[in-house]
């Protein structure tokens, strides 16, 4: 569903990704990991149209998305999660919601003044939108809560349900494990299967393996600010490039990989 | 016994707080008199005075607020030094409820209201033209260059000084005003002006800047004269600038060489510990005029019956409370004060002859 | 949801029908004319609070905007010989055009960047309106704008003064006001401000078109601006530039800031208290501002959330808060 | 041309004159990013210490000097450490109209102390230069190389110096200046009383050029903080490039245009960079 | 030595450490676990001085921790490679770790050899040392805080959560690092999430629930508690 070709950006002299040409499919978990640097952030920066690319283009469910500003690749399907979380902390777990359902509400300033049609259904929408994105990542029941109230764990959530609930169809998430205890993790991983079973598609960094090789249908491995390598989780982890760049032990069972929480909860 | 409030709203904080302080310092001198004096005697009733003083920053809003604040009080005389204020409070002296207005300004504008409850200070400034014009070509030449400030005031002037100096066959430059109150360095606008070689320069704002004005000129090698507007006294100007820099101005003559102004200022310098100007000098007569004149209304709280004798009041004022000369009033209620103008040669004021003076 | 003003619709009906009645009571000019002075600074403040206090943007050309407003309506009722009540409306969509052009440019700076390049712009409109000595007056301002037609005889004919007609004009441009904004505040727009004030590359990525929200928050605060500025021309009768400068920006912002910025309660309350302060401190003369400094110091310190957030900490001691930890599980207490 | 050429040295003097004022303000809003509002009132009282030590304790030139930098640096260390640090965490407008409100109460002290109306400085080094008809004052030429002086050692100071150092990391993240070592603190006041020196020292070298008023303050502090902005925020040579740009503009601008729209041109100037480089001439150095 | 006793942290109303109690020797390395908001961070903010205590002792070696003043415990030799990184984002990566040898300030040279060996430990750093820190990629920076903690030449090292967002590779590299200096005589207080990797080179270590210490044990003794496995290995 999203292809990009030739993708590259640079920072003054730094090619942080470089000719990057990849696809990403509809309905799997896409997992893209690579040693610190690789440029995995920036690759998601450049597809949800934070970074304009310096070469290359980016194509999503056959349109060309590669000049197109955030807000409008995310009225496309795009949504994405940042590697710190960041939220309104001092909102409400539902409001940050609501403002992810913005994109899918039309009214504007005359409708607020003057209260019209569109206002109140467009309010009630991103209510019901809102709601429905918490009750996704099991959230309802602290919609009154100030987000920063909530754990790191739930706050990483809440991150989760501000991209949902702008209906997303492609959603990428930026190591969302991170901090995760294995437990939280597990969970995690449950979280994002049922959005995938609902029919969402999903991309994602992170470097718990337990997670990338327990999820992922498909992973790209980035360095350098390239491509070096793609396939099934057992294909990469057998990739000598790859354990030499970035799994190192890992590769063969070593202490994250062989978490297999992720396969415990398959069953 | 009875004491009577007299409102005063003028810039006492801010750029503008120096002339609003001096303004107000004539006006509460004038009522220490009065009071030391034992006050006047009014339908039978002694009446002493108080001042009320508000600060407005030379805001024509704040004026108005102030304004409605002393009316609201009982006040019914209010000073105000700024054409702004004044012509923003004007249409309320007939409003209810009804004051007298005591606008210390030379704004020509003031007059043409023609509001029945105002009562105008200082002298027209037109009557500076055509001497200092004069006097100016004559000694250095046909060439005006034009350094003057941007106030309203000083634009009027400009305005003025440029006609006048066309008609008696001079020419003039291009107008290189500045604002006095917010530049930082004259040079750049002095050496713009000297650019054109002219023979005499129109300079004047506050004093202070006026005078560094001059030195800006002088340093850059101007020989020639300048015409200072009256805005600028020579003596707060020679405070900042060596005197023999002002040599070959004219301007207005300062208030201490006016004849018999000796007590005045003594008194004044005793209180103040500064040099008095026209503005403390001006006003201190105003209140002695608006005291005199209740007097003789026989009322201090109907500003219409006190208008009416002002310039009664004016012709009636003992000499010792003359600073400069007061010939009346005009049915208009301009103060008709005889003003002076004096030329700087060799660090000397000297008085100069005065042809024809409008009214 | 009836409770779309915070701090209650009713609590807001009861201020304005008090203040309804504060002419009945046949108060002096003077205090009349604070009351609208209040008023005239508190609708400014509500258009600075849509844009610093919701979208989190510090504009420092309000004033210009103001004056802009007021230029306006004094230059079509003196010069073009309109109807205030036709140039007042017409002042109210020059500004918020004007507000537009500005933020077209302005926008693409942030943060201080964006508060310097505006506070030029601001400077640069009190300059002009100085300059442009043909069209707005310059340095003589504009003189003799008269009140509104027929508020004069529509006063005398319910037994009030033009002070008192006045009163309830700014009254009702007041209440106008609070209602805009307590709307656009409410609304699906105005959550997408608040979404912007936390940062605008997060709103970005939540799907929301900033420089367009901006652009349209940046005219709603300069048209509530050149309301202001409309309601002030008629009110005072003269401009002149000084009142359409950063002094008076920065007077507002301070209003704003120790009423409570981003409440909807804080710009009222901020001019109350501070005009009436100063006006009080008048009488202090040559000590009024060795007085008024440090008490802002103070305010601004000790309330650091404005008056309203002053309050509600105040309320919130007596109440003491939802005792709400983090959600966690049990702690095992087994020792090893 | 020997107008031009003088115009040259005017904006030079001018710009000097501008600089001076903003080194010292880089350190407090460019670097500690505090919208000291209040400079414009240290650079005032600067001028006013200088005055009275002059007058009153009729010491030299430079001795007052060194008085009024000694006296304002004190003060706004207090400034620093009773305003200030405790609103460090409060948003960005509140330390901002703290400052005016610290303005507002120097003005009005100084006011009640000396008077509203002018003082004068006599200038220490008196008489011009004469270069073939352009004619310089020597304070002007005091002032231009002062400027230059203080950006040089003022750079060197924040950019070479562990001490420079410790400033930027404490105005980057506090916790993680403390962390490291540094007393922020001490760091904190001592970088306010080295601005509030520097205002005092700018305020020195200006005020015989032009005179000292208590609102002498409020004409130079917008311009100074555009300035900065201008420069690129942080950055000490964008300061000086900026205070040049700034005059240069108001001079030149007000010669071949029109001199009563100096400002007006100085500002618009300001708003064309910023509008083609939002981030300021100068990116902040690492 | 590092003793704590009875230690208590509120924030306002909310109480994170309750009366906590612990060991770290000379020498050791000791990992607290802890799920989510157990209170492992705000322990850790304590002993560097970040937060102040409401009740309750810290001394290293002696020295009382618990001042408020992380100036001085740090001159005391307790650094901490904090949560959330705490760099100075517009200095260069080398300004960041010249700063981090604050304390050593008289001593160039050492300051000279401690940044070539951080630099040896994470290699990518080098040709990143004139970036600003916060241009840099989030593991890269964080392995700008562990490496500025190393610079202070601490003889208590705190390390908070020090592998979030490292690629595994460099995980093993931090981990042997930390290894290494505590070889070199370090004492290591460390929270991880990576319980596996954690105790993997630790001596010792305590489980931290809501803000009280409910386990501690060796390593074996950690690695095979059924609770801990559940919890923290995931197995
Ligand atoms: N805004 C920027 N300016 C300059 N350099 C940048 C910028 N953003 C990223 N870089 C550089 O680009 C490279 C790739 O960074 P990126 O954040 O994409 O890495 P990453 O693969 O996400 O790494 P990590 O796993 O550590 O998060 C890094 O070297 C980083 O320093
Ligand atoms: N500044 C603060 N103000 C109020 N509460 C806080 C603050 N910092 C932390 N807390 C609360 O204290 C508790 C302990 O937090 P702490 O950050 O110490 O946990 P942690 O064990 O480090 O968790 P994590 O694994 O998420 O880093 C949490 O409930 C948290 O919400
Ligand atoms: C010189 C003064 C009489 C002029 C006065 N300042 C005015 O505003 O009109
Ligand atoms: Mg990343
Ligand atoms: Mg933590």
């Amino acid at each position: 569903m999203l292809e990009v070709k030739g993708l590259g950006i640079r920072f003054g002299g730094n090619h942080a990704v470089q000719d990057v040409t990849a696809s990403i499919e509809a309905g799997k978990i896409t997992a893209i990991i690579g040693p610190n640097g690789a440029g995995k952030s920036t690759f998601f920066n450049l597809i949800s149209g934070f970074y304009q690319p310096t070469s290359g283009s980016i194509h999503f469910l056959g349109q060309d998305i590669t000049r197109l500003a955030t807000h409008d690749v995310v009225a496309r399907g795009i949504a994405r999660t940042f590697q710190t979380t960041t939220i309104y902390r001092e909102l409400s777990v539902l409001d940050n919601a609501m403002i992810g359902h913005r994109v899918r509400t039309r009214a504007g300033l005359w409708d607020a003044l003057l209260r019209t049609g569109r206002e109140r259904r467009d309010e009630q929408e991103s209510r019901a939108g809102g709601m429905a994105a918490l009750e996704r990542v099991g959230l309802a029941a602290q919609a009154g809560l100030p987000a920063g109230a909530l754990t790191q764990e739930g706050q990483k959530r809440v991150g989760i349900a501000m991209a949902l609930s702008s209906d997303p169809k492609l959603l990428l998430l930026d190591e969302p494990a991170a901090g995760m205890n294995p437990e939280e993790t597990v969970n995690l991983m449950g979280l994002i299967r049922e959005l995938v079973g609902g029919g969402l598609s999903v991309a994602l960094v992170e470097h718990k393996m337990s997670l990338v090789m327990g999820l992922a249908d498909e992973i790209l491995v980035m360095h350098h600010g390239q491509k070096i390598a793609e396939g099934t989780p057992a294909q990469v982890s057998r990739n000598p490039a790859v354990i030499e760049a970035y799994l190192g032990s890992h590769a063969h069972g070593g202490q994250m990989g062989q978490a297999g929480a992720g396969e415990a909860s398959h069953a | 016994d009875k004491v009577v409030n007299i409102g005063y709203s003028g810039p006492l904080s801010g750029g503008a707080a120096f002339y609003g302080k001096d303004v107000q310092s004539g006006i509460e001198m004038g009522i220490n008199d009065i009071n030391k004096a034992g006050g006047v005697t009014v339908n039978g009733e002694k009446v002493t005075f108080k001042l009320v003083s508000l600060d407005d920053r030379y805001l024509p809003n704040e004026t108005a607020t102030n304004v409605k604040r002393l009316t609201s009080q009982g006040i019914d005389i209010v000073f105000v030094p700024h054409a702004g204020g004044i012509l923003t409070v004007q249409p309320m002296t007939t409003r209810d409820p009804e004051f007298l207005l005591v606008a210390y300004s030379s704004e020509p504008k003031i007059l043409e209201a023609k509001n029945p409850l105002t009562f105008m200070l200082p002298p027209r400034y037109d009557n500076y033209l055509q001497p200092f014009v004069s006097t100016q070509m004559k000694a250095f030449g046909k060439k005006l260059g034009m350094v003057g400030t941007t106030s309203a005031y000083g634009k009027q002037w400009a305005e003025a000084v440029t006609g006048e100096w066309k008609k008696q066959g001079g020419t003039v430059g291009a107008d290189n005003g500045v604002d006095y109150g917010t530049t930082v360095d004259y040079s750049a606008a002095v050496t713009k002006a000297l650019s054109e070689k002219p023979d005499v320069l129109f300079i004047g704002g506050p004093s202070q800047p006026t005078a560094l004005v001059v030195k800006a000129a002088r340093e850059q090698g101007f020989k020639g004269g300048f015409i200072v507007m009256d805005q600028a006294k020579f003596e707060q100007m020679d405070q900042v600038v060596p005197v023999s820099y002002l040599n070959g101005s004219v301007g207005v003559l300062p208030t201490k060489e006016f004849a018999g102004t000796q007590l005045f200022v003594n008194q004044y310098q005793r209180a103040y510990k500064k040099i008095p100007t026209s503005e403390a000098a001006l006003n201190y007569m105003g209140i002695n005029v608006i005291a005199k004149a209740m007097e003789l209304a026989g009322t201090t709280d109907d500003p219409t019956k006190i208008k009416a004798k002002l310039d009664a009041a004016a012709k009636a004022l003992p000499q010792n409370r003359t600073v400069f000369k007061m010939l009346g009033v005009t049915p208009d209620g301009h103060a008709d004060a005889e003003f002076l103008i004096a030329s700087v040669k060799d660090g000397k004021y000297t008085k100069l002859r005065v042809g024809k003076v409008f009214k | 949801m009836t409770g779309r003003l915070p701090g209650g619709v009713w609590g807001w009906v009861a201020v304005f029908v008090l203040a309804a009645l504060v002419p009945l009571f046949r108060p002096s000019g003077y205090v009349l004319d604070i009351g609208v002075n209040i008023m005239i600074y508190a609708i400014l403040a509500y258009g600075l609070n849509v844009l610093l206090g919701y979208t989190g943007q510090l504009p420092l050309a309000h004033a210009g905007f103001f004056g802009i407003g007021a230029y306006a309506t004094g230059i079509l009722t003196l010069k073009a010989g309109w109807s205030f009540w036709l140039a007042w409306p017409a002042a109210v969509v020059i500004t918020a055009l004007a507000g537009l052009l500005l933020g077209l440019v302005a926008f693409r700076t942030k943060g201080d960047t964006f508060a310097i390049f505006t506070l030029g712009v601001g400077v640069i409109i009190m300059l002009v309106i100085n300059k442009w000595d043909s069209l707005t007056g310059g340095n003589d301002g504009l003189n003799g704008i008269l009140p509104p037609a027929g508020l004069e005889a529509l006063s005398r004919s319910v037994g009030l003064k033009l002070s008192g007609g006045f009163y309830y004009l700014a009254l009702i441009s007041l209440a106008l006001t609070v209602l805009a904004v307590a709307r656009a505040r409410g609304s699906v727009f105005g959550r997408s401000l608040i979404a912007i004030r936390g940062g605008d590359d997060l709103a970005r990525s939540a799907g929301i078109d900033v420089y367009s929200h901006k652009l349209r928050a940046m005219m709603l605060s300069t048209a509530i601006a050149g309301f202001a500025g409309g309601l002030y021309a008629t009110y005072v009768g003269f401009l002149g530039s000084a009142a359409t400068g950063p002094v008076q920006t920065f007077t507002i912002l301070l209003y704003l800031l120790v009423g409570g910025l981003g409440t909807l309660a804080g710009p009222l309350l901020g001019p109350a208290l501070l005009y009436t302060l100063a006006q009080n401190l008048k009488g202090l003369q040559d000590y009024q501002y060795i007085v008024f400094g440090p008490l802002l110091v103070l305010l601004i310190m000790f309330a650091p959330q404005g008056l309203v957030g002053l309050w509600s900490r105040l309320t919130a001691r007596r109440t003491p808060p939802p005792a709400a930890p983090p959600t966690q599980k049990e702690a095992s207490r087994a020792g090893s | 041309m020997t107008t031009f050429l003088q115009q040259l040295f005017n904006a030079l003097a001018l710009g000097g004159v501008y600089a001076l004022v903003a080194l010292g303000l880089t350190l407090v809003y460019g670097v500690m990013r505090v919208p000291n509002f209040a400079h414009g009132g240290l650079y005032m009282l600067g001028a006013y210490l200088t005055y009275a030590s002059l007058t009153a304790l009729g010491i030299g030139y430079v001795p007052s000097l060194i008085v009024a930098a000694i006296g304002v640096a004190l003060l706004a260390a207090l400034m620093e450490r009773v305003i200030f640090y405790p609103l460090r965490n409060a948003p960005h407008v509140s330390p901002m109209i703290a400052a005016i409100g610290v303005l507002f109460f120097l003005e009005a002290a100084v006011q009640l102390i000396w008077g509203p109306d002018f003082k004068q400085i006599a200038e220490p080094v008196s008489g011009i230069v004469n270069l073939g008809g352009v004619i310089i004052t020597w304070q002007r030429l005091i002032v231009i190389i002062a400027s230059v002086i203080v950006m040089v050692g003022l750079n060197f100071f924040l950019k070479r110096t562990l001490t420079g150092a410790t400033i930027e990391a404490m105005s980057q993240n506090r916790e993680g200046a403390r962390l490291v070592g540094i007393n922020t603190n001490r760091v904190g006041a001592m970088t306010f009383a080295i601005s509030g020196a520097l205002a005092a020292v700018a305020a020195a070298l200006i005020a015989p050029i032009n005179a000292v008023a208590p609102s002498m303050g409020e004409v130079m502090n917008l311009k100074v903080f555009a300035i900065i902005i201008l420069g690129g925020m942080g950055s000490v040579p964008g300061a000086i490039v900026g205070a040049f740009l700034l005059s240069f503009s108001e001079v030149f601008g007000g010669y071949y245009i029109n001199l009563d729209f100096a400002d007006v041109i100085g500002f618009a100037m300001l708003v064309l960079v910023l509008a083609l480089r939002p981030q300021g001439l100068f990116k902040r150095g690492v | 030595m590092l003793e704590v006793r009875d230690l208590s942290v509120n924030y306002g109303h909310f109480t994170a450490l309750h009366s906590v109690s612990l060991n770290v020797n000379p020498g050791e390395i000791v990992v607290m676990l802890g799920a989510n908001g157990a209170g492992k961070s705000t322990l850790f903010r304590t002993l560097s001085g970040l937060q102040r205590a409401s009740g309750g002792t810290a001394k290293w070696n002696g020295t009382p921790l618990t001042g408020g003043k992380p100036e001085y415990n740090v001159a005391h030799g307790v650094a901490q490679c904090p949560e959330g990184r705490l760099l100075f984002p517009e200095l260069s990566v080398e300004k960041n770790l010249r700063l981090g040898a604050f304390v050593h300030r008289k001593d160039t040279a050492g300051t000279n050899r401690e940044l070539e060996r951080v630099y040896t430990l994470f290699p990518d750093l080098v040709q990143k040392r004139h970036a600003p820190a916060g241009s840099l990629s989030g593991g890269q920076q964080q392995m700008v805080a562990i490496a500025r903690s190393l610079m202070a030449r601490p003889s208590l090292l705190l390390l908070d959560e020090p592998s979030l967002g490292l690629a595994p590779l460099v995980v093993e590299q931090v981990f042997a690092a930390v290894q290494r200096v505590n070889e070199a005589g370090v004492s290591v207080l460390l929270a991880e999430q990576n319980a596996f990797a954690a105790l993997g080179i630790a001596h010792r270590g305590y489980v931290m629930e809501s803000g009280v210490l409910t386990l501690q044990g060796t390593q074996q003794e950690l690695m095979t508690d059924d609770r801990v496995r559940s919890a923290y290995l995931g197995v």
